[in-house]
């Protein structure tokens, strides 16, 4: 019976101004406040200067015509419609001394105030339809960029993270060198791979060049540079080889002697490890 | 300062191209970066989201008017919405762009009357609609609203039943193109007639609506469970309220 | 109508009115209309179909050339996109839609374990920490430990082929809480600590480290090449490596 969906139209259509009360459609109107408002309306005043005496009796013959015709009212329109009658009624009734409760007065006012309000947010309501809407009226921007997460790691770690895995790491390798047996390079095959190397070469070439297919393995590295080196210098003693460094850590250089005793073709003469010898 | 005065609209109509390449010259990058940010969000900004963005030592405000007023003469306008800055297509122009608008659906004369109702008297509760409107407030109702995004549970009203407080989200504003609540159309004579008052003996005092996220004295918070215990399609509502508030 | 003007970010407080009027006549309406076309789509438009939606007459061929010269010293560019115009962020502006994200990560045992040896062992090679560890170490253990900003290139062993020397940074001290890298825990403390049980073999030591930032004799300065020869990928290591040196 509320009936709150029901669109406006059918509340205008039930009432036209000039023959109120006659046509009753209840179902156009969102309660009693609703048929009260529209009744007050067709009063054609200011909804202060309202004569709620006559808006009670326009109610009662309201839902009399109602009645008469077996519609259905729900309930709180009948209860609204007591309510009036009795309202009417004090209003008609001097008040004798001091009664009880509000004053006939004080609920008549009441009623035109609840009105207005009804009736000030139902302007309201329109205002703010009228206005300009979002995506009606005025847009935002049609194609948003939107801002992109740039995902920056942040690492973390405790000192006791990084301490364990030191202690046992170091624990565990110690426990596995000591098994394994040393891997060393002896002089005699650092002097055969140099034989077959250095042989190939008339110019001179670095040395670690010559090796660096023996040092993948980390532990190998020590062994072989020293058994090299050593092997080297064998090498130039017996008047195989030549060798040079430019200067303390500088790259060392090995050629394979020249057969004649002429000195070098390339300007300087090389600081050879023979004449150390 | 002294770009924001250069920015503000040409005051008289002498040498306006001469004016113009000036301006470009002149136009502090600071405005490039704002206009940039405000042009890629898909939500409005607020001051203080728009500062951390920016360089530091940038006047965020005098920026904000400079380019407000640069864009005033536009196709595009810089607006306030809901206390925050986004670009919007100037109001004049509907008539082009709502040529291929889906009409959305359209809210009922009871939903648009107590979104009304919520948006002037918040923070109100579902019985004080009722009070207002003469007449009992469907479930359906509420959840309609809801389901816009437009009204938001405030908190519990300190009162027998506890019952649940509603107010407008910034939503609301950012649809109807408010600043703030005080900004509703017709605000002023509601309250001057003294109609925004809950009891009936007028003229006591004169409640303004709030939709401040702050409880009021006689507002409680709500519990966790109270969601989605109000709400209808749960998932969709608070999505749909978050797009809203997304931005915060 | 009025709501309509109050939704008007008021351009200039003095003599809107007649200043408006100035400007309207000197920018031509198309451009109003074409950026909130442009701005309001939610694609590219092609220009039939801004034809179609602009007034009769007008040419939108040079309302586009004029709507682009007027935006391309700003935050936001008129960009053709396959034939298609849009309105798009500045290229150089780019940075200002990206936001860093902190992901946490944590370190891989390998990780730690790398770290623990470069902070002991410093100056250290590659070939050293497989030396200590007993396993070879990946290249990306290693550009992980830079990424952290921890540890550094601090030059090149006067040896053959020549090894990066790795130390760590200010920034290791700094993460795990430590004044100076002295504080790291010698064999006893370790001991101490439970850290190191059961029966060590004689000669068993924990090295005393140092992060002196001068190179030791058998060190030599890296070249200027080295650092981009050494690392992953070069934009991202790069940035990250600078956040973590930003402490030194």
């Amino acid at each position: 019976m509320t009936a709150e969906d029901q669109p406006f139209e059918a509340q205008q259509a039930a009432v036209p101004a000039d023959e109120p009360a006659l046509i009753v459609d209840v179902e156009g109107f969102e309660g009693p406040l609703d048929l009260l408002l529209t009744l007050a309306r067709q009063q054609k005043v200011d909804l202060t200067k309202i004569s709620i005496l006559a808006l009670a009796d326009q109610y009662l013959a309201f839902i009399e015509a109602a009645r008469k015709l077996h519609l259905e009212l729900a309930a709180d329109y009948l209860v609204m419609a007591a309510w009036l009658a009795y309202l009417k009624s004090r209003l008609l009734i001097p008040t004798t001394g001091e009664s009880e409760g509000p004053s006939a007065a004080d609920m008549a006012t009441a009623l035109a105030f609840r009105l207005r309000r009804l009736e000030a947010i139902r302007a309201a309501a329109e205002a703010l339809t009228a206005r300009p809407q979002l995506g009606r009226d005025f847009f935002a921007r049609g194609m948003p960029e939107p801002v992109t997460a740039v995902k920056r790691p942040e690492w973390s770690a405790t000192l006791y993270d990084l301490l364990s895995a030191y202690a046992s790491q170091r624990r565990k390798a110690l426990a596995r060198v000591r098994f394994a047996p040393r891997t060393v390079w002896s002089l005699a095959e650092a002097r055969a791979v140099l034989e077959r190397l250095v042989g190939s070469a008339q110019d001179w070439s670095r040395l670690d060049e010559f090796l660096i297919a023996y040092v993948v393995e980390p532990s190998m590295r020590a062994t072989v540079f020293a058994s090299s080196f050593a092997a080297t210098l064998e090498m130039v003693r017996e008047g195989h080889i030549e060798v040079h460094q430019d200067s303390a850590f500088a790259p060392i250089y090995v050629r394979k002697r020249v057969a004649s005793d002429a000195p070098t073709g390339d300007g300087h003469a090389p600081m050879t490890a023979a004449n150390d010898q | 300062m002294t770009a924001l005065a250069e920015q503000r609209p040409a005051p008289a109509d002498d040498a306006s191209d001469e004016e113009g390449v000036v301006r470009q010259e002149a136009r502090p990058e600071e405005l490039r970066l704002l206009e940039a940010l405000l042009f890629a969000a898909s939500e409005p900004l607020d001051e203080a989201k728009l500062k951390e963005r920016l360089p530091e030592g940038v006047d965020v405000r005098a920026a904000l008017r400079a380019l407000q007023a640069e864009y005033a003469p536009r196709g595009v306008n810089l607006v306030r919405v809901a206390g925050k800055w986004a670009f919007r297509t100037a109001n004049d122009l509907a008539w082009l762009l709502s040529k291929d608008v889906v009409e959305p659906k359209k809210l009922s004369r009871a939903a648009l009357e107590t979104l009304a109702i919520i948006a002037y008297h918040q923070p109100v509760t579902r019985a004080e609609i009722e009070e207002i409107r003469g007449v009992s407030t469907s479930k359906g109702t509420i959840d309609v609203l809801l389901e816009t995004g437009w009204i938001r549970l405030r908190g519990r009203r300190k009162a027998p039943g506890r019952p649940v407080t509603f107010g407008t989200s910034e939503a609301f504003l950012a649809h109807f193109g408010l600043d703030s609540i005080s900004d509703l159309p017709g605000l002023e004579e509601l309250k001057g007639a003294g109609l925004l008052e809950g009891g009936l003996p007028p003229g006591f005092s004169v409640p303004a609506p709030s939709d401040d996220p702050g409880l009021r004295e006689d507002e409680e918070p709500l519990e966790p469970g109270d969601l989605d215990l109000t709400l209808g399609p749960p998932a969709e509502r608070i999505e749909s309220a978050g797009e809203g508030a997304g931005e915060e």
